[in-house]
């Protein structure tokens, strides 16, 4: 096992997301690499094939920059309030910005549809969801769901596609050189999803010793084999919550909640907070360290 | 007693906490639920089980009022942390969570829930925020309560035009057919009004009002004409100290940057 | 939430397992509850349906002292050497000792039939497995496995039936007085496996502060909600190794094949080592303190 | 050089180690293959990923050999503890392993393995363990290597009596015929006379034997008239490294209770 190509954000972009790329963002309304997103709209990519479970303001941005083509999800919003996505909302109302194509599963297929790519079953049984929206409504996935008889019964069976992402880009809280990344607190769906990605690349709040992840080897949700690269960028997933490293940013998603509500003041915040700040170092400098100060959590080391 | 000033959503609010029951291992929907939850938990559950769909297992009040299960001061002091499938299949589905809280945005006749799209799901009129685990249980939750804020019958269409939860279907027999589990499916609906129940048929019902609704006003809440019995139970009045406690954690929500109906 | 009742083994055995209990046992050859099998011999039970993916000394000794009329399992020996499990083996060689019936699935079709139990799924797709022995011979359990074909392709598609044991004993490392158990390690089937059983004991190293659960809340494997009751054996997977607390007993599983080799030497292996210590603390004294050193690892709390 | 003591039992262990591939992940099951294991980590892959169906990543040799994989002295500085679903399903099946070992106790013309029993199965004439994870090996290992220590023709019948993890099963198409994946099946066997291949029918072949094995020797070890190339490649003696290194991990495996051939 060698080590890992430590890039930065802006390398990860240009090396790995070409335009058109089919890419699951990792995260469940925490851990979601909100810097990634700011760099794609930086380097202005487009046609993006996006999935991602929950949506959240890191899609949102990216809908209102216009980089999506596709997105698959499971809800998209601002959950800090909560109040809608505003660029996505306008989008798909046909009120303004860039069109882009939704499919749709719920968290539970998402995450079943996850695990059968994981583990390359052909498919997964998973929520019942005969006569939902869900499964009556296709768009570019006709096959995301199907259905067969029970096998070992008389009853139909709600059954999803597996999942296998072409590229995936998971915030995580600690990685070795090797690639060996670890995650603690709640981990949602992402172990399954971050196994299920052909191509796989961490972002990471911190870059440790091998020793340190053998002291903890339960923490690990992705071995170094899974790992292709690693971006270590503190404060990644800022404005959501990285647990046991910094909590949710409220004050900022209201900001952007705020901001995004029309057209001119999305445009305000890609400007002042995306463009002008040239890159994360330069984001974190904008929000100033008394913010910083006031969202670290100071754990124990673990 | 200072308890004349409760708002309806108040009222609500405190209707749903009384739902919970401190021994049943609760599966706790984003927004209200989460409010409720909170209010259970001072007045008569503190040490309730909650479930989130992340995979954390909460068994008291947190310092921090979540903004909504991803908040992760949800899991300051968590038992467990875990994953969805443990949330929402090995825990919910499989039938070890007993009751189920779910915000209902726009409910039907049959307790469908749509949190997706008003109007032809293409080209909709209004872009909801979409499932999330909302889905998992409307179809896997047992003892499912709803939860509406709302008292406008734009909420309560006939038909919902996307079926994000499944409720019913298009009636109890047709759920039951489709593979949905016995002992799944809404229970109950709590909204500013009072309390419902769903029939034989797996149709919405008045079971209680807070003090002062009329049959009227229920008629006038749904967008179908709903079946009300000849006499409809009167919920009690919040004494003071419920009143306060919604009160004080309503202040905390509004501190967190939850928008309260006031707002 | 309120505690559990903690009982000892004897109580477990008395109060939960009659002639003729389903009983799920855990453990991978690591984390057996050998304690556990000794408390059953002890008190006599008969015509047990045990189920345990690795059976190993455990189930070898069950099926020695005649408790079990049906068994499901995934392999069944003595990994150190390795040597046969000799009862398992002569009973179904016809050999002598007590027959009993046997069922198997694959160590990856037991995970997931305990998956598919875990989260009530109606099946699982599992290991591609037809024209398999496992898949063509069935015993006891003619629907322990079917097909279907994939409906989003056109192969056939192995599936195991959920497993959902009346009765599930588990090995953890620690658990606190509401039934929150933990464990540190590799974990195998187990998170599964526990959370498939319909009623569930733990049987823990040592009972901590619900505070110290707290303090790692990923390395719950099953919640409070789960857990029936508790028992509190410390060394109760001797011979097995208890990840963090001590080794494998190498010479003890040496003595126990060189024993159980014959009818009689097994028979003297019981009265000496189960019948006679009378309880697990007296299993303990026999094996000695320094034995116990020997195997006992010092490991930072965790 | 004192290389020439080498037991075709140790110019097995070494031909096995040295097909391991120290960039390659590798599913190693139990007994020799883990015996291999260490040696090729001693001799030219000290950094090689190994996983086990428990869910055990080790990336260096531990300081105490383990019995078997769960023997969690194999866990000793591991960089990843998880479970069976990641190991066998996340891991092999996935295909992230590109190299998989495994011991064949008996093993037929197509490759198949029994582990399971000899003769009838509700009486056999001999019980074995059983599968273990050894039939997901034989399902769905990439670069599977199997490994067998006897030389005895009955440890390598025509057919055997159950198919305890899948080789050709009859022969290559029928494999791919029945949901099985493309790369999956058996690839090489190596026994103490030394490597074989599988043919384009799925049907075991010598491909390279130690110095001095005859082709009489090759044909005595197979329970059916095996097809023999008209030439052998012949493999390298070990050399004096190499065969201290096996016999210092033999001589710790036996202190670790492994019974060898020459106990």
């Amino acid at each position: 096992m060698v080590d890992k190509p430590v890039l930065s954000m802006r390398e990860l972009v240009e090396r790995f997301v070409p335009d058109g790329q089919e890419l699951m963002i990792g995260g469940f309304a925490f851990s979601d690499p909100t810097a990634l997103a700011h760099e794609l709209i930086r380097q202005n990519r487009r046609e993006l094939y996006v999935m991602k479970t929950s949506g959240g303001v890191l899609v949102d941005m990216l809908v209102g920059a216009g980089l999506i083509r596709r997105l698959l999800s499971c809800h998209v919003w601002n959950s800090v309030g909560p109040v809608p996505a505003h660029c996505f909302r306008r989008s798909l109302e046909g009120k303004g910005g860039a069109p882009f194509e939704i499919e749709e599963l719920s968290y539970g297929a998402f995450t079943m549809g996850l695990l059968a790519g994981a583990c390359d079953l052909p498919f997964a049984p998973t929520t019942p969801l005969l006569g939902t929206g869900h499964f009556e409504t296709r768009t570019f996935l006709p096959d995301k769901l199907g259905q067969v008889m029970n096998p070992f019964g008389s009853e139909p069976v709600s059954v999803v596609a597996p999942i296998k992402p072409e590229l995936g880009v998971f915030h995580v809280h600690r990685v070795d050189a090797l690639g060996n990344a670890q995650m603690f607190g709640p981990t949602g769906e992402m172990r399954y999803a971050m196994a299920a990605c052909k191509r796989l690349i961490v972002i990471a709040e911190e870059l440790v010793d091998t020793e340190v992840i053998r002291a903890r080897p339960e923490a690990t949700v992705v071995p170094s084999f899974m790992v292709e690269a690693i971006v270590v960028e503190p404060w990644a997933a800022h404005p959501t919550d990285s647990y046991g490293y910094y909590l949710r940013d409220l004050p900022h998603n209201e900001l952007y909640g705020s901001l995004s509500r029309t057209p001119e003041g999305f445009a305000q915040y890609v400007d002042e907070w995306i463009t002008q700040t040239g890159n994360h170092s330069g984001f974190l400098a904008k929000l100033g360290e008394a913010e910083l100060d006031r969202l670290r959590l100071r754990r124990e080391q673990w | 007693m200072v308890t004349s000033g409760a708002s309806p959503f108040e009222r609500m609010l405190l209707t749903g906490a009384a739902c919970m029951d401190p021994d049943v291992v609760t599966f706790v929907g984003f927004h209200w639920p989460m409010v409720m939850a909170r209010v259970a938990r001072r007045l008569h559950a503190p040490a309730m089980t909650i479930v989130y769909e992340n995979g954390i297992v909460e068994d008291r009040i947190t310092p921090v009022f979540p903004t909504s299960p991803c908040d992760l001061v949800a899991a300051d002091g968590a038992t467990m942390c875990a994953g969805s499938v443990d949330a929402l299949y090995m825990w919910l589905g499989a039938g070890r969570v007993g009751m189920t809280m779910l915000e209902a945005a726009i409910v039907d006749r049959h307790g469908n829930i749509n949190t997706t799209a008003v109007g032809p799901y293409k080209k909709p009129l209004v872009r909801l925020p979409g499932s999330g685990g909302g889905t998992e249980l409307g179809s896997m939750g047992r003892g499912l309560l709803l939860v509406s804020a709302s008292t406008n019958s734009r909420s309560y269409p006939d038909c919902v035009d996307y079926i994000t939860s499944p409720g019913y279907l298009g009636g109890r027999s047709q759920r039951s057919s489709l593979g949905y589990k016995p002992g799944t499916g809404p229970q109950r609906l709590v909204n500013p009004l009072g309390l419902f129940g769903f029939n034989e048929a797996g149709e919405l019902f008045p079971t209680a009002v807070h003090p002062g609704v009329t049959v009227d006003d229920v008629r006038a809440c749904f967008g179908w004409p709903i079946a009300v019995p000849d006499t409809l139970n009167v919920l009690p009045e919040p004494n003071a100290d419920e009143l306060a406690i919604v009160r004080e954690e309503l202040e905390h929500a509004r501190e967190r940057a939850y928008l309260l109906p006031q707002d």
